[in-house]
């Protein structure tokens, strides 16, 4: 049975400076709560992974939290590049980013093998292009029916596997609806899990279409618009200003890091955060 | 850079409108298209909106059959759950759907495209120094590999249609002649390139993209400088009838929407 | 888009003789109805497919349609035997019968990488058993990380798939609820597809949790009760007498083609035979 | 075949209501267990409404953390479904949650059982020419590989406990003395038998099965007579606890809803 706790406690318990961490979230329900906490708590050499390290991740990198990043696409959806992740990758600051880099097929395959318990799922792909001479953790398997070669993949299993959904229950079982992304996928093939949850309800709303039991969850903390600047399916909007105010924030690094002293290190929660961000404070 | 171009009628359009309407031309009723956000996912509700009423759309979110009102910001608006006919997992939407063969038609874009159609989303430089690190290949191998064929629209000029790519993120026709189908990839790849000046499309034999199509106002040389290899023109070139008065009407009523 | 038509012309046009069939339904949902229909119709040297071949298996293979049984679980849940699986496997009645044998594990591996277009699956599991010694498609695979041995099956893409459903959409969408079972692998991983379903709605019952699209469907056929004896979660209960009296009927051949005649051979459809099986009939 | 033990106490019991119990008694509050239909069905609902009232059923039908209110009559039952925290496929309950090492306790039973716990559902005699086909292995190959241990019901008589399988359709400890580890499975394999004479367990080093208790009212010899090989016993052999009054107090009203 998982722990009611605070976000702050969760993270403290559950994240570890050098883990293996996954953050998931599929354009809806992206646990950014947890990553500012990540961040807020200091942790040091975390290996990310993420198919689509967008904003959160940007944070996390420009903020040195991440000595390597295992991913599938990098971007500012509907915007453009991630400036603190090309900056680390580019020219190493705030230090060199080692990565690890997949296709959004590849990348579903080895959460869908790590949360089966196998150490490799196989795909069709990736043959002809530059990924496998770039990436170790893509191979190729050869089908002992037909002799046919296929691409091979290993499992991904994260020391912690981090969501956000918008229910939990008072048993703490987790209930999302809407996009469902790969965060089925990323709890289960994790050790240990977070989710942080919109609020706790006594029944679920009818909508709930992805239930995880509360016994394959670490740990639940309860964060109102904990996923914004992404959106929560029947919670609330995307906020499109922030993406786009985003990129202007993150383009230079001073301006970053002043962004992130004065949002994360200078606030207790994310709901401070919130509260400092205009076209949110008053939702 | 929108460009606006006089037509011998009174009806004006901007290339990304030519180009959007193209892509929504060859588009047919009951076609299965995996589309992006864009030009791609603005053509497809456009064919669904004129003459291919019953294109499915899906969505690499797992948003399958999707009917948005409004062209969505993001591959995985609201929107596109609330209209889906069904809501699957990323993990089965790229297995069952993509690579299960069920996709006619994926639309791709890119940072670099070579002489077979082959993409590059990854880096511009060298892999571990990049000179612009890009976001990546996302779902676009798989999209490349798997689905029955792809249509690819990217604006034409020497650094995206260059003669060497810097890095090979999706397969199009691989090395030409054929050499596609030894790679063990389902689709039969690229049908053709969209750009802001014409269409190309792949040689029934070698598969080397040839241009087929000057968009109206575009001249041969605009292609040809806009390409960075010595670019093959079809010996039947022909002009892309321009945008109709209800096309453009229904676009732009999407747009606006 | 699928066709609205008799369940006699779906099995017309799209299940022929020699072809490999899929007919699931773990439990729930069985496709009782199609399998009758395919009998009604004399097919011959079918290569059946399914994971518990319960009575509609018995049904088929008694009345000689296979010649061959893909399977991981023949039995009468819940009561014994299946007589008529085991005299064609025993002695050959009413001819000989040739088995591909799994477990559940394998055969639902089997489906997903044949709805994946994939020429083969991975698990954990056979090793050490003898299932392998006699069956084919059961090899082994490397993992080209660990250099782990895991178990590799092939893949399963029969001719026609077929599953009963409890709605259809006007547009010809499928939606189900309740136990799941294999249905929507079986049918993504068939050439073509044939659904029953109890009825037509104009929009789908708030608790349908599995929609298949009417493009991957080749025929849909109107079959109230087309599950019995098995059940259709919100329409109507599991027949509990009628699994117990069929180890009556089925346990001799005479008893059991004078049944065949009866309730299939001299009926125009499923309609009927349920209407001569008394405790059905006042439903 | 239902016998009536009389014992010390005005409490009479069955074997199956022994055995029952004593399955039950396995069972740890928060356990989560894979369950068949019947006895381990019915020890597991009966754990759940006594000592163990959060252990966690898991029905290889999909249906994760189901609460029926009465023994199903097949794991297929709509009170699974409907009563169950989430219902998955089929291929997702083998998956991600048997195979992905989320089972702690598989039951199982079998026509057959060796000294080292392997099972045999799929034939008496031979393959190719069975005296009896039985209907095979079902689920039971992946539950004997992956769930952390197995618990086995089974009445014990030399049909059933034999000296050698006519087939081996699941693993238990395959040769003993650890060699089921170099098979690559999971799990640690089967930790108890439960018969209607006694209980047996493996002995820590060898693996073999060893008769630790016998039932109230059960003799050693009756042990020795159902069992096909030269069944080892402990020399700390003991008498399983009878039922208790409120054990069948609840086991009852169980079988009667």
């Amino acid at each position: 049975m998982p722990t009611i706790t605070t976000l702050h406690d969760a993270v403290a318990e559950h994240v570890h400076d050098g883990d293996t961490v996954a953050l998931e979230g599929f354009t809806h329900l992206i646990p950014v709560a947890a990553g500012h906490e990540i961040i807020r708590q200091r942790r040091r050499d975390l290996r990310l992974v993420r198919m689509t390290p967008d904003i959160v991740y940007d944070q996390m990198i420009g903020a040195g939290a991440a000595t390597s990043l295992v991913f599938s696409w990098g971007g500012n959806p509907g915007v453009g590049s991630l400036h603190r992740f090309r900056e680390a990758i580019e020219k190493g600051y705030p230090h060199p980013l080692s990565i690890e880099e997949h296709s959004h097929g590849g990348m579903a395959v080895r959460y869908s093998a790590g949360a089966s318990g196998l150490p490799f799922g196989v795909l069709r792909g990736y043959t002809g292009t530059d990924l496998p001479r770039y990436t170790d953790s893509i191979s190729t398997v050869q089908c002992p029916f037909t002799g046919e070669s296929l691409a091979a993949v290993s499992a991904l299993n994260p020391d912690v596997g981090i969501i956000h959904a918008q229910q939990a229950d008072r048993d703490g079982n987790i209930g999302l609806w809407g996009i469902q992304g790969v965060q089925k996928e990323a709890v289960l093939a994790s050790r240990r899990s977070i989710v942080t949850v919109e609020e706790v309800v006594d029944t679920f709303d009818s909508r709930v279409r992805v239930v995880l039991p509360s016994w394959v969850i670490s740990a639940i903390a309860v964060v109102p618009r904990g996923a914004h600047p992404s959106y929560a399916h029947g919670y609330y909007e995307r906020d499109n200003v922030y993406y786009r105010e985003w990129d202007e924030i993150s383009r230079d690094h001073d301006r970053f890091n002043e962004w992130l002293e004065q949002h994360v290190y200078d606030t207790e929660d994310f709901a401070q955060h919130l509260a400092m961000t205009p076209h949110v404070a008053g939702v | 850079m929108v460009t606006q171009l006089d037509f011998d009628t009174d009806l004006t359009f901007t290339a990304d409108e030519m180009m959007t309407i193209v892509a929504s031309r060859e588009l047919s009723d009951g076609d299965v298209v995996f589309v992006g956000i864009g030009i791609p996912s603005t053509a497809a509700n456009l064919a669904r909106r004129t003459h291919a009423p019953n294109v499915v759309l899906v969505y690499e979110s797992g948003t399958i059959g999707t009917k948005p009102t409004r062209p969505p910001l993001s591959i995985g608006d609201g929107e596109l759950a609330e209209t889906a006919d069904a809501v699957v997992s990323v993990s089965e939407i790229f297995s069952y759907w993509l690579q299960g063969g069920r996709i006619d038609i994926g639309f791709l874009g890119a940072a670099q495209l070579d002489r077979w159609g082959n993409l590059n989303t990854t880096v511009v430089g060298d892999y571990d120094h990049p000179t612009v690190r890009l976001p990546g290949a996302g779902g676009a191998p798989e999209i490349a590999f798997n689905a029955r064929k792809t249509m690819i629209v990217l604006r034409q000029n020497p650094r995206a249609f260059v003669d060497r790519l810097d890095f090979i993120s999706s397969v199009g026709h691989y090395e030409g002649h054929g050499s596609r189908r030894a790679l063990g990839a389902a689709g039969s790849g690229p049908s053709i390139i969209i750009t802001d000046i014409g269409v190309l499309r792949p040689d029934v034999t070698t598969h080397e993209l040839v241009l087929v199509s000057l968009h109206p106002g575009r001249t041969i040389d605009e292609a040809l400088n806009g390409t960075g290899w010595a670019l093959r023109v079809s010996d039947e070139l022909t002009t892309t009838e321009p945008p109709t008065a209800s096309e453009l009407a229904a676009l732009r009523e999407l747009s606006s929407s």
